[in-house]
């Protein structure tokens, strides 16, 4: 490990940014799957930010009147209902686009936070050991120890039904492992030889990890974001099936398939579409991660 | 040297229960609202009987003393009253418990015989056809949430072609003896098949419900570990001493592709028992899910302390379990 | 690591998008109040009335009251109605004896049993008693239909309908029909194929089987195909003898009634009027079930004593005259003295032994109750109307509180009489040729109260401009599938001193605005 | 002849377009001889042993050419009789041990299902027991004692894992044995292993040919091992025969340029003096092979010619063939 070649490997990690993202979107055209998950995604997102334009009616609005109406497709139902009316008249197409903010705010913003915590936690862990790791892996096996959907139905119990308590919620248990991912990983990348070569370029440690192993172990970590968020969205639209997650007032997919459960016989689509909006969104979502994983990590590479 | 090291590991989940029991201690008692108001919910008791009541259930000793109690409890193996049912937590939850362990391994059983063969099947025929397929099917199934997948089964086989029973454990006019509580190996051991076939037909769909996400992690890792392990020289070996192939496959590759399954499995019970609260609810299945959430909202203390516990411990006992099996099924690792 | 940059990109974009939204999101819910506060209230409802409670609440938002809706289950509601906690909720009142003497009175005279709006008009509380206890009929009708124009004024609550009470059975059922009281009486019912009738019925679980413990109709309706009682009442609401042959009224304080002497308890013992006397004296007695109070003592009016005049013969003296005693008396079974002394309470809930045409089996109170044919049977009132075929062997009461769930265990033909058909799903079983869908009408009242003992409903304009606000047509056809019919008070127009003339209050947002504006609350222009 | 193989190619289709790894391959064995196959890696020798049991790795298929083992031509048979085959009349030995016995199985009983699957020994029937199961574990200890693993018993149920190098490769070579093959493939057994464990299972392969009489084919890209323990050689390059002929002449006088390359890079002890030269160039690439000499290249007396022409083998003297262009 000459000097020189220190110097070389820190050099590297700067090539030209837009070169690199060229390279990287090179990859991923390779996976059409991914590519089609992204483009979903991307429909999505839109569908949430200019939801007040895109949506037909107002989602509360209610019209007893046309209550219980079935898609347009199917016979009975009218053009200015396209998926049909639930079982206050109100438009299911136009609470599917609403409700796309609540399932992408909760998944985002969980895993924003979940990562934020589980990264500086695990960075601090994997790094210095000692008495702060046994304590902080100890508390992480205890929560392990609680099945997912149980200890956010506790939390959410205690705070009662809103928003942000659905994030707390969410977050508590998510954090877990995404510190014992960064945790696993830095332990790992620091018996590798780049850090002696840093150490050597007199880099203090603090620096070492905010440069050094911080974007390396990013990936993984982004891959394993992308993975759960698709798993914070089906809890958050549990709960909400549950009748504890978001607050009735919000449109969000979960309480639309719980109201359309007494109705199972007569109007199957007030709980059907709804939970496909769900099975849509987080296929999109897994199909990207998958497609994130096969070009970032090659090390993660499944066939 | 190896039964040492696995004494080790049961003890290490003594400390690890404490914990939880101390976390959902402190949990219930952040809960709103007053447990006592609420299980006096239907007669007009006045605030004298409250008090009196309360003092009855402990619930006026200081915090320190009620955990320490409540701890002791446990030692005992006497988890206190519940309130909503006013009998001995243990004895409700033991009477909830079969229908949750019976769901939880049908969901298993579902899980793997369909999520190992096709797993196999699509390694070894890779990239065909019947491979995107199944894989495609995979991810769905990792992308579905369980009530809206039970839901969608009841409409389609209860309500539209009335094929499958979406309600219960078992028909009304078939009489069953319960023995252990699991219905299924009741009807075997009384021998009584009508109440068999009953209550394996009630099983299928919500036991195909919650194993559709084990089903499809078990394919994917089977498929991935199956590619890599038919690669190895061994499997060339075996071929080299004349095995037909189905025999490679299923002895030599598959022993060892099964590996990481296990691991897999073992972490998902976890999931698995979360998720079966879901779907108890959607089919209203008696078991220990359904319970735990009205027993939340009833603010029914000591029943969710116990069950959450139950939950906690067969957590533990399963990845346990898990890291046992793990070593006998690959030598080269000790505990 | 070549990835680095565009990994940051991501991120970049995702915390943009996430800006965007929650301020996207964010300025769609606030209201910014204008000059005078929001009436801001919460609509307390159990499961089964959501969907009203969602849609009055959607009426309420239209003229600029922010209403929320809160679903609970009903005990735990309930307890928290007493305490005063809450606002404005969903409730609902059944009356047995087709008289505002268990339906008006207890429901709006001061600190009744069921006055649950806290509503106290001491004229109103006069009217009521004089309609229950007035000598002549035409003076109780009159007072009664006072008490209804007041009532009206004060809207103590948001009144609502009564409900027709849709039952269907398969085809295979013969010779049964829905009665008024909801009670389904399975005493002379036949199958045209297979010998068990399942019945499903709309609660999560049966009470007891003591006849003397319990308030509660799906407990009734199972006590009632085991114990048979005095009287009992044909489809449309007529008293018919059934255990007593006949009976005399010499003054209106005192009934006398004639025993059959050819009616065995399933225990093989015969009944005779000790077993009367004791059924009674055993409600009455303040420890008479195993030292608790019996909570149908309620349902005994003003009864003094109850003497053995012989063998088969018994006297009632009541301590005021009370001509609706004999609609009372039909829900109060007879039980067997010695086997109660010998075994208690406890022992009589186990294991039941009555005088009905089915004997206790087995089952779970939570789950469901099996029946069977008592051989002994006298053959119950000569009035019912006989089937005229082998009797069905067994019965299987099966608790089944979910309505999806009752509809389809029928269209399974897992199930062959179901209670509470919900309107939506009517037209799905009238569709069906495999199932006959029957209607009586209903003796229960729903509606919503207030509480008027607390802010905002205190105040006579705000609960009345919430009544003119709620469009009750729209959700009677609609969600009712016209199968409710509007009530002006909490009178029943089967039941007695139910004045037509009452209009109910019609649907007018305007003056429902301008008292709200009155009352000095914002509403929408 | 045991082993006659004419023309045979193997072809692979790849995202960069189709790897000749055989290409044109004439070989052939006699009975009871140790024939070597020796080349630099990547000259297709180990596919070549693969395709002699129809065991190429999908993708890959046979293109074309005969491989007859006692007179019939192997790619005519149905998969049933070439299972038949394999293990009991052509068995074969694996690089490295280390990944080719099967970690979740005791190395006994892997040993013992080569006997099992041809049902090599026949068990009396004792009641309703047959005893054919104890018969096949002598069988196995005394194969296990043949190919020198220490005290057999003892070590019938330990794992692979628990057997070092040299170990796990006799227990291979006792799974060769299993059926008493005629002809044995050897793909480079020693070349995983440390050097002092090399001689030893090269003298365990040899006394094999000896006691048994076992036709082997020995590859390697060792000339030292080659030269020492076989009685005939071939030259393999880029999935090409370039020379073969008895291994006395071979290393005495090469023929082709490559062989004399091949023999200039290897240290000898005799005359120390003498500088070794590696050859210049690495291996060409397999998918766009040029015709004629694929070696013309790195050849020292490479001439236009090479190029173009497709040469055959030409006998140089008895039983030694070249491939060259200076012989034609």
């Amino acid at each position: 490990m000459t000097l020189s070649e220190g110097k070389e490997i820190l050099r590297d990690s700067s090539r030209l940014w837009w070169q690199n993202t060229k390279d990287f979107w090179r990859r991923f055209r390779k996976h059409p799957l991914a590519v089609l998950g992204l483009v979903i995604l991307i429909i999505y997102i839109l569908m949430a930010i200019f939801a007040p334009f895109i949506a037909p009616h107002d989602p509360n609005k209610q019209s007893i009147s046309n209550r219980l109406l079935p898609p347009m497709a199917f016979e009975g139902g009218t053009s200015e209902y396209p998926l049909g009316t639930d079982y206050l008249g109100r438009d299911i197409l136009s609470r599917i686009i609403y409700g796309s903010r609540v399932s992408l705010l909760v998944g985002v913003i969980s895993i924003a936070i979940s990562v934020f915590v589980g990264f500086v936690l695990g960075a601090i862990a994997g790094y210095y050991r000692g008495f702060f790791d046994t304590v902080l892996s100890r508390f992480s096996e205890l929560l392990m120890a609680f099945p997912f959907l149980i200890f956010t139905i506790f939390v959410m119990a205690i705070l009662g039904p809103g928003f942000w308590n659905l994030i707390v919620a969410l977050t508590f248990k998510a954090w877990v492992e995404f510190f014992r991912l960064v945790r696993g990983e830095i332990m790992s990348e620091m018996t590798k030889e780049y850090i002696e070569a840093a150490r050597a370029l007199g880099r203090s440690s603090k620096e070492i990890i905010t440069l050094e192993i911080v974007p390396n172990i990013f990936h993984s970590v982004l891959v394993l974001a992308t993975l759960r968020m698709g798993y914070m969205i089906i809890t958050e639209a549990s709960l909400s099936f549950l009748g504890i997650g978001v607050p009735p007032r919000i449109p969000a997919w979960g309480t639309m398939v719980a109201d359309g459960r007494d109705y199972i016989l007569n109007a199957w689509w007030i709980s059907t579409l709804p939970g496909l909006a769900i099975v849509i969104l987080v296929l999109s979502i897994n199909l990207f991660g998958e497609g994130l994983r096969d070009v970032l990590d090659p090390r993660l590479k499944k066939d | 040297m190896k039964k040492i090291k696995v004494l080790e590991r049961i003890l290490a989940t003594i400390p690890l229960m404490l914990g939880v029991a101390i976390l959902v201690f402190v949990f219930m008692r952040m809960l709103p609202g007053d447990p006592v108001d609420i299980m006096m919910g239907d007669s007009l008791a006045t605030e004298a009987e409250m008090s009196m009541i309360r003092e009855s259930m402990g619930l006026d000793e200081p915090f320190g003393s009620q955990l320490l109690s409540f701890l002791g409890g446990i030692l005992k193996g006497d988890l206190g009253n519940s309130y909503m049912f006013n009998a001995p937590v243990k004895d409700v939850i033991l009477r909830a418990l079969p229908a949750t362990i019976e769901l939880a391994l049908a969901a298993i059983v579902i899980a793997l015989l369909l999520g190992v063969p096709i797993g196999i099947l699509s390694a070894v025929k890779r990239n065909s056809w019947l491979d995107r397929i199944t894989m495609g099917w995979a991810f769905l199934g990792i992308s579905m949430p369980a009530f809206w997948l039970g839901l969608v089964l009841i409409i389609l086989f209860g309500v539209n072609w009335g094929l499958l029973p979406t309600q219960g454990r078992l028909d009304h006019f078939v009489e069953l003896k319960t023995i252990t509580g699991i219905y299924t190996l009741d009807s075997i051991l009384t021998g009584n098949l009508e109440a068999f076939k009953s209550s394996v037909r009630h099983l299928l769909l919500p036991g195909f419900t919650l194993g559709a996400n084990l089903m499809a992690i078990v394919a994917r890792v089977v498929r991935s570990s199956m590619i890599e392990v038919l690669e190895q020289d061994y499997v060339t070996l075996a071929r080299a001493k004349g095995l037909v192939e189905w025999a490679v496959v299923t002895k030599h590759a598959l022993r060892n592709a099964l590996i990481p399954v296990i691991t897999v499995v073992g972490l998902q019970v976890g999931v698995l028992l979360g998720g079966n609260m879901i779907v108890e609810q959607v089919f209203s299945w008696p078991g220990l899910g359904r319970l735990v959430v009205d027993a939340i909202y009833g603010r029914d203390y000591p029943l969710v302390q116990g069950a959450v516990m139950l939950y906690a411990l067969t957590f533990v006992v399963a990845n346990l379990i898990v890291d046992i099996l793990y070593t006998n099924l690959n030598p080269k690792i000790e505990l | 690591m070549r990835f680095r940059y565009p990994v940051l990109l991501t991120t970049l974009v995702v915390i943009l998008m996430v800006g965007l939204l929650v301020g996207g999101c964010g300025n769609s819910t606030e209201q910014t109040g204008a000059d005078g506060k929001t009436l801001s209230i919460v609509i307390d409802s159990i499961p089964d009335r959501k969907a009203e409670a969602d849609a009055i609440a959607g009426y309420l938002r239209e003229i600029g009251v922010d209403a929320e809706v809160r679903v609970w289950e009903w005990n735990t509601l309930r307890e928290s109605i007493l305490a005063g906690e809450r606002q404005v909720y969903t409730s609902d009142w059944g009356s047995a004896t087709f008289d505002p003497y268990d339906l008006a009175v207890p429901k709006l005279k001061t600190d009744d049993r069921g006055n649950f709006s806290f509503y106290s008009n001491s004229e109103v509380d006069a009217l009521l008693m004089q309609g229950s206890t007035g000598f002549t009929e035409e003076a109780r009708y009159e007072a009664y239909v006072q008490a209804q124009q007041l009532i009206h004024e004060d809207a103590p609550w948001i009144f609502g309908y009564y409900k027709d009470s849709i039952e269907a059975a398969s085809i295979k059922v013969q010779n049964w029909e829905p009665s008024m009281d909801t009670r389904i009486n399975l005493h002379n019912v036949a199958l045209t194929e297979g010998d068990t009738i399942v019945v499903g019925l709309r609660s999560d679980k049966i009470l007891t089987l003591d006849p003397a413990n319990y308030r509660d109709r799906e407990t009734e309706t199972v006590i009632r195909n085991i114990y048979d009682g005095l009287v009992t009442r044909t489809p449309d609401g007529e008293v018919v003898p059934e255990l007593a042959k006949s009976w005399t009224n010499p003054e209106p304080t005192v009934y006398e009634f004639v025993l059959r002497d050819d009616v065995y308890f399933h225990n093989g013992q015969k009944m005779t009027a000790d077993d009367v006397v004791f059924t009674f004296e055993r409600i009455m007695a303040p420890d008479g079930i195993d030292g608790m109070p019996s909570p149908r003592l309620g349902l005994l009016g003003p009864l003094e004593s109850v003497e053995k005049i012989d063998d088969y013969q018994v006297r009632f003296t009541l301590s005021e005259s009370f001509p609706v005693f004999l609609q009372l008396l039909v829900h109060t079974q007879i039980v067997p003295k010695d086997y109660v002394e010998e075994v208690g309470a406890k022992g009589l809930a186990e294991n039941p032994v009555g005088t009905g045409p089915y004997k206790y089996v087995s089952g779970r109170l939570d789950d469901q109750i099996v029946l069977e044919r008592f051989d002994g049977y006298y053959g119950g009132s000569p009035d019912l109307k006989k089937s005229g075929k082998e009797p069905v062997k067994k019965v299987i009461f099966k608790n089944m509180p979910e309505p999806s769930t009752r509809v389809s265990a029928l269209l399974a033909g897992e199930v062959h009489i179901i209670q509470m058909v919900p309107e939506d799903l009517a037209p799905r079983l009238e569709a069906d040729p495999r199932v006959n869908v029957m209607t009586a009408e209903g003796t229960r009242v729903y509606g919503l109260e207030f509480n008027t003992a607390k802010e905002p409903f205190d105040d006579v304009r705000v609960r009345q401009a919430i009544n003119y606000a709620v469009n009750w047509d729209e959700i009677l056809t609609e969600l009712y599938q016209g199968r409710a019919h509007r009530l002006s008070t909490a009178f029943l127009p089967s039941g007695f001193g139910y004045d037509p003339d009452l209009e109910p209050y019609s649907y007018n947002p305007e003056k429902a605005k301008e008292l709200l504006r009155e009352a000095g609350y914002r509403v929408n222009d | 002849m045991l082993l006659d193989v004419k023309d045979l190619r193997v072809q692979f289709p790849s995202s960069r377009g189709l790897v000749k790894a055989v290409n044109g391959l004439t070989l052939s064995a006699n009975k009871g001889e140790i024939l070597g196959i020796v080349g630099e890696s990547g000259s297709g020798k180990s596919m070549s042993l693969l395709s002699m049991l129809r065991l190429v790795p999908k993708p890959g298929e046979i293109v074309s050419g005969e491989i007859n083992f006692n007179g019939d031509n192997l790619l005519k048979k149905s998969d049933r009789e070439m299972r038949m085959l394999r293990g009991k009349d052509i068995s074969m030995v694996f690089q490295d041990p280390m990944t080719t016995l099967n970690p979740v199985f005791p190395v006994g009983e892997q040993i013992r299902e080569a006997l099992r699957i041809h049902g090599l020994i026949k068990g009396e029937r004792k009641w309703f027991f047959s005893d054919r199961k104890d018969r096949e574990r002598e069988r196995v200890l005394e194969l296990m004692a043949e190919v020198g693993i220490p005290s057999p018993d003892l070590r019938y149920l330990e794992y692979p894992h628990q057997f070092s190098g040299g170990m796990q490769q006799r227990a291979l070579i006792a799974i060769a044995l299993a059926g008493e093959p005629q002809l044995l493939l050897a793909d480079e057994p020693t070349t995983a292993l440390d050097v002092t464990i090399q001689a030893q299972i090269l003298e365990l392969l040899n006394r094999i040919n000896e006691e048994h009489g076992t036709t082997i084919i020995l590859v390697t890209h060792d000339l030292g091992v080659a030269a020492e323990f076989t009685h005939r050689m071939v030259v393999m390059y880029a999935g090409l025969v370039l020379e073969q002929g008895p291994t006395r002449t071979l290393v005495e006088e090469p023929a082709h340029p490559y062989t004399q390359g091949l023999l200039n890079s290897i240290p000898r002890i005799e005359d120390r003096r003498k500088k070794i030269e590696a050859i210049p160039g690495t291996v060409p690439d397999l998918i766009n092979m040029p015709p004629g000499c694929p070696f013309h290249q790195r050849c020292k007396y490479a001439k236009r010619e090479c190029i173009g022409t497709e040469l055959e083998m030409i006998e140089v003297d008895k039983g030694h063939q070249v491939r060259c262009i200076l012989y034609t």
